[in-house]
């Protein structure tokens, strides 16, 4: 079924919102079966695999980081990171009649520890059309400091 | 500044203060860390001649320059005339001489100051070009093996070889895993800042009893996911094998084996590592054999540290070609750069191994790196407590047995690594 | 009569401009009679009663607070603070025909006393349909370090 | 560290450094904090075995446990293995035992080692289960009262219930208003972080001069609202009856009086307060009448001080069952938590007031705290001007009479409580 | 042609996502002949004329701004900062039926020299139609902090 | 703290550490700046009797209160009760009285106290209105010339005109240039937080060798756009003919001159600056003829320093009427403010000029100041680099010639300016 782009605006919203929400599970269940997330090291990166990333998780990695979250079991997530982000200035693009690239400022704040990190970037989402509804491809995060000296991202941007 | 160095290191145990005294900190800038061999960069990373990059060794801003000829040479990136640092820090470039951004003094490649703008305005035999004392001043003691470099700030000392030698074989091990013998940079690096002293990091690294209780969960998150299995490809399911080792068995890491030797040098397994059970790419093993013969490319393979340690500055793990190296940037500051390296001659797939690995592992976004990080955390928060002064690395003490090269060692989950860390850390520091 | 989302949505966006540019009495006018505007300290608050809060102001208490506001009016807000909120991936539901509940990311930044302070949360309204606008029951802001040491918060987020 | 504290501190005087000074700072967490009875927590935060919760006794991290038998327990929380915090700051749980995320070691809830994995790796006495050299240090002293929790970091000095003395009156008619004569922890606690000096905050709680000044438009504002009063109901009808009296007159607050004790403790009102004028509630009436009898009923509500000061780490205010404790952070940061308490045996209608005073009055987003802070932050500033050293506390000077409980009483607006604060301040100052 | 909501509403969108991407040269290329990005120094200020601003550029000092960035050439710019802009609450009026009045909250994150610095303010264009499209006579960006103690903006926000 | 300032500062050449050491900053403040006249304002920021601004000396609070008499006062701003500031910092108002937000005392424009609320609390001769000992403390030094204001800290040393006289026709020229002869604040007043130690700024303003290569791609882009100019009208086309000229090459800034003299006073250019060759809109010439007559309205427009520096806190450009002032932070951090002015009697064009300057040039969202600031940034982290302990101040050494009014001249490129103002620098930090 052929979404229109308010469709795509609500559905990435609602994803917004989900992690907002720390709805994690729902949130994963977003992606297609091999649906990625990624957030690349440099701009210009094509690839995962050629490039040392932040981070790039398919359904596996996402289930065992997400499983952490969850029960707080992690040194590092023991205080159960609390985190928001703002999309902003969306731009929908057809890809296909099932295919759509969408992309967005972004900016992410996250709580843990008694302290507040703040991430900025632009966002860029591959989705595809499944059944009546949409699923995530890909969704890549470009930080504007990817290559700085970072400290941790606990959650998903 | 006098320290009482012998109240603060005992055999079994360590103070406190080693870990958060400001005033500490800074005498090992000037004792340990000024007068170390410390890691600088491999030289892949300026492959032509002009090829520059900026980093620091200890808080110094340093210049890393190919010369024409084929040499480097390192620089401290400090222009002569009023002190301007000549390039920002973490920056590269290709240039045909150094040219200061303020009043544009420009220096060859070789730190020679070749130019001043309205050269006219100076007399005298000393601001000119050509002259020593506004020339570039030159690191003073600088060494290369097999394409990776080091350099002291400070000259005198132990010679480059001696200190080496202990951590020599398993350095080249690394650079031997490449069926052409060397090493390129590749991949990028990842630049971590860490809120605590920089010694825990060396500690932890080679610490065998941390992993099944830290980094736990990652692990059994890993197994669990690749269990169910359903849409995990062969890529994602080589990440859940890396994960999966993490919790291995205390019989496993102490099989393993730890080793350590003179100035601090230490590492852990050596016949065994986490990154054993790592399937081995055909193509690969065809190159390396390729390469090096058969024999020698088993015995390459048979032997991989975990984790090497050349003290104080450099963390290198063998069998996944890449190198960590501390920025210390305050006592309870420190930033930690992961190189990554390619195998000439190798198959695109162990660069995308390595890579693989840094992205779970070492990176800030990971779900291992900020485990670690939140024990040094808690490390150095705790240590402000005044009711127990000291940090115990008494484990296995006395369990040493000589070993090959001038090491000694000890089961993976001795603690005889951390008390050969702090003897070289308090002789360094004993010295005013 | 029955709002569309664009009529909401534009309420939300002129909510927004007028905190953003200290127009409080338009501002606090917004409300319904008995509307309140809140911030809970725990995400899972129920109830402004049963709980500290960080703020909770009926129509009286805005007044009191705008009207120091207004004349900078009180040793904190002396040097008249300016603060600027950005909200989005905004989603609304209807609760009946007459009612609505929105849900958005916010973030505040406050300038005062030659600072900025930012504050990162969701935002919530349950809007109700009133002649031929809308009006605000409830404005709902949930900080993610709200549990947090946090320093003054002079505006409204 | 030599300080001529009798400098510092005059009759009707103190020295502006000793809000100023980093090193007076360090000294008073040496010579005043550690030394000490230092508020904890009550009891109810922790009510089943196992409960705990961490927090700071001066810059100390501390966790306080209740033990299976019902005894409440304090430790430092710093794993006696490398020294890591066993539990982050501000937070809490319910364990069986205290695990150590590092290496794995537990603690049992008494803070004895009970296991280390891979224990083999220790020879001799000191690390094994059940050694004390490796159980959790506790605090040494440690008293309860009535639910409340308080301890002190360096054993020796005033009992325990000799510092209470003075204010046990007044802690008691907070707990006594109770139906049940008990309290507990409900409601949430605030925490505000402050960019000035802890003794600011002491002073300014007392200090009956600053109301009608600093809190003017906050209380018109209210009157005014209250005076429209259209669309007010009666829950935000209290709200604006509690900030109103914020500007009564300085009779008012003179008449109420004040007093000043031992070891820097005092408060402010007593017969009066500004939450006098509050409704009473007919059930709670009815509930206090059943709980302790017509007269105490009358007595408890007869007296309540508007605020009461455990110098020097309390201030509690028994009209409104809440308490607030500072943390401080540095010689110009403190942090400052407010705890609710819900009187047992009481309607819900006494914990709703309670916790609408603080969501309007101590919340970092009132229209109440703010302006205090300001105030603090301007002190802190102010005090930099090099041209005038002095702070004056010389209002009402030797205006004081003998009043019961060993306390001497003064006119509300006097400055003798901050006298006798800072009499104290200085013995303990003294004594290096 | 006129312009519908939904189209300068892109517009602007399109507008962020070029400076977001540090695609300079097409962002200065949607201002008119004459049209100017200003930053004002005071929120009341209503000309740069008659009162310093903290940036008026038209065309040809943006083409000197651009040269730089784009070379990193200078240096304050030799690091090449990188930027994001989050525009929300976007609200369009209609001037004439060619021009219109845009109005939003926006923040900038900049990166250089291993820092970030964010900034947070208003945004306002004036646009005007032109052939089949709409070019920017004034972008006018108010920070709230503008008057405070500022440091380096390298960028545009 | 003892400073061997001789070893410091040499004749052609200082050391690191007087722009990075802490200790050193401390002393400055303490033997540079307390004891140095300071910029404090203009006259025309308080027109009224009871105008008032808030602003630092040094890292003093301070308040700008113009009196009933037209007298200007300048006291501390600190309550004289407990020590609040009583003005938030860089504020300004217009008051009948000064009062303390805390407790609400209330002081006469003249500092003097005037009320205590409450007063009967206090006995004795001290606390009460019109006490010497409660009054605001005045600053002890303070000086005017044309509408200028200048203070001092700390009492003694140099007149206020023995310390003005090198630089007076400078600053008098900015002055003549109104044809009223009188200049006010107008514009806006721009801050810019530079991560640097102060001396840079002083040191960069009259560095005549550093916007050719530091401000090259600025003026070239400008020069290039210029050129292009299809789209430019003529007030874009000012803006470009304003960054031309910070290309200008040596032998252009060499002619222009610069001179210095006692207090480390100096400034670069004349005869000629860069804005020389700015258009003049005839209806100011006209408007100067009319007000000076045309020999001196020639006179006037004919001389025009580029920058003037009266050290240590003031930079000023007669040509353009602003005046730029630092206020140091940390010895690493400085505030830096612009302010104009408007030329009385002037046409709108020239502050419209003063304003275009300033927006491209001094702020901080500009293409010049930050390219000005990168170069302060990287001069405190080079000179962290301990291989190399001088900054060359050595150009045209000893080529100075004596000048009017008890000046020295040097071509424009000389480091003269630099030694001048390090020598005055030693000679105040040499006294205890
Ligand atoms: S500082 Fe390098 S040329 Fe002047
Ligand atoms: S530090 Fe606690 S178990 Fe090792
Ligand atoms: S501090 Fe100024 S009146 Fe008390
Ligand atoms: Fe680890
Ligand atoms: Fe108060
Ligand atoms: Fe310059």
């Amino acid at each position: 079924m052929t979404q229109s782009k308010e469709h795509i605006r609500a559905f990435i919203a609602h994803e917004t919102w989900l992690l907002n929400t720390q709805a994690w599970d729902e949130w994963t269940a977003l992606f297609s079966p091999a649906g990625a997330y990624w957030m690349p090291l440099t701009p210009a990166q094509d690839s995962p695999k050629n490039h040392v990333s932040l981070m790039y998780e398919a359904a596996a990695l996402r289930a065992a980081r997400i499983a952490r979250l969850k029960k707080s079991d992690g040194l590092s997530v023991e205080t159960m990171p609390r985190s928001v982000r703002h999309v902003s200035s969306l731009i929908i693009d057809s890809i296909s009649e099932n295919e759509w690239h969408a992309r967005a400022a972004v900016m992410m704040a996250e709580y843990a520890r008694g302290e507040v990190n703040t991430f900025h970037g632009t966002v860029q989402w591959h989705l595809q059309a499944s059944g009546s509804g949409l699923v995530i491809e890909l969704k890549r995060v470009d930080l504007i400091n990817a290559e700085g000296a970072l400290s941790d991202i606990l959650t998903y941007i | 500044m006098t320290l009482d160095i012998a109240q603060l290191v005992k055999p079994d145990r360590v103070h406190r203060s080693v870990y958060t005294d400001p005033a500490i900190y800074q005498a090992e800038m000037e004792r340990l860390l000024r007068r170390s061999w410390l890691y600088v960069g491999h030289e892949s990373q300026i492959p032509n001649s002009g090829d520059v990059f900026s980093t620091r060794l200890a808080d110094q801003p340093i210049l890393v320059i190919r010369q024409p000829g084929g040499d480097i040479k390192l620089l401290f990136n400090r222009c002569k005339h009023k002190g301007m640092q000549l390039m920002a820090d973490n920056t590269q470039g290709c240039v045909k001489a150094l040219r200061c951004g303020y009043h544009g003094w420009i220096y060859g490649l070789d730190g020679t100051l070749k130019t001043i703008p309205s050269q006219a305005g100076y007399q005298g035999a000393e601001i000119k070009p050509g002259s020593d004392a506004v020339a570039l001043n030159a690191v003073p003691d600088f060494a290369q093996h097999r394409g990776f470099l080091f350099a002291r700030l400070e000259s005198g000392g132990v010679d480059f070889s001696d200190w080496l030698a202990p951590m020599r074989p398993s350095l080249d091990n690394m650079i031997d895993r490449a069926p052409d013998g060397e090493l390129e940079v590749a991949g990028g690096v990842l630049r971590y800042e860490h809120y605590c002293n920089w010694k825990f990091f060396f500690e932890n690294t080679l610490d065998a009893l941390h992993p099944m209780v830290v980094h736990l969960s990652s692990s059994k998150g890993a197994q669990r996911a690749a269990k169910k299995g359903a849409s995990v490809d062969a890529y994602e399911a080589r990440a859940l094998s890396m994960l999966s080792p993490f919790s291995a068995s205390y019989s496993f890491f102490d099989d393993m084996g730890q080793r350590g030797g003179a100035f601090g040098h230490g590492e852990l397994g050596g016949k065994s590592s986490i990154h054993a059970s790592y399937d081995v790419d055909p193509d690969y093993w065809d190159a390396l054999v390729k390469g090096h013969g058969k024999d020698k490319a088993k015995a390459i393979l048979s032997y991989g540290p975990n984790n090497s340690v050349l003290y104080p500055t450099i963390m290198f793990k063998a069998p996944v070609a890449m190198l960590r190296v501390i920025r210390p940037l305050g006592v309870d500051r420190t930033m930690i750069e992961t190189w990554h390296f390619r195998l000439k001659g190798a198959p695109d797939s162990l660069l995308e191994q390595t890579l693989q690995y840094s992205t779970i592992v070492n990176s800030s976004a990971g779900i291992v790196g900020p485990d670690d990080h939140e024990a040094y955390r808690r490390m150095q928060s705790g240590l402000k407590a005044q009711a127990a002064d000291w940090v115990l690395i008494a484990r296995h003490a006395g369990q040493v047995e000589k070993d090959g090269n001038g090491l000694q060692s000890a089961p993976g989950t001795s603690d005889f690594v951390f008390r050969n860390q702090f003897a070289a850390w308090a002789d360094a520091m004993a010295q005013p």
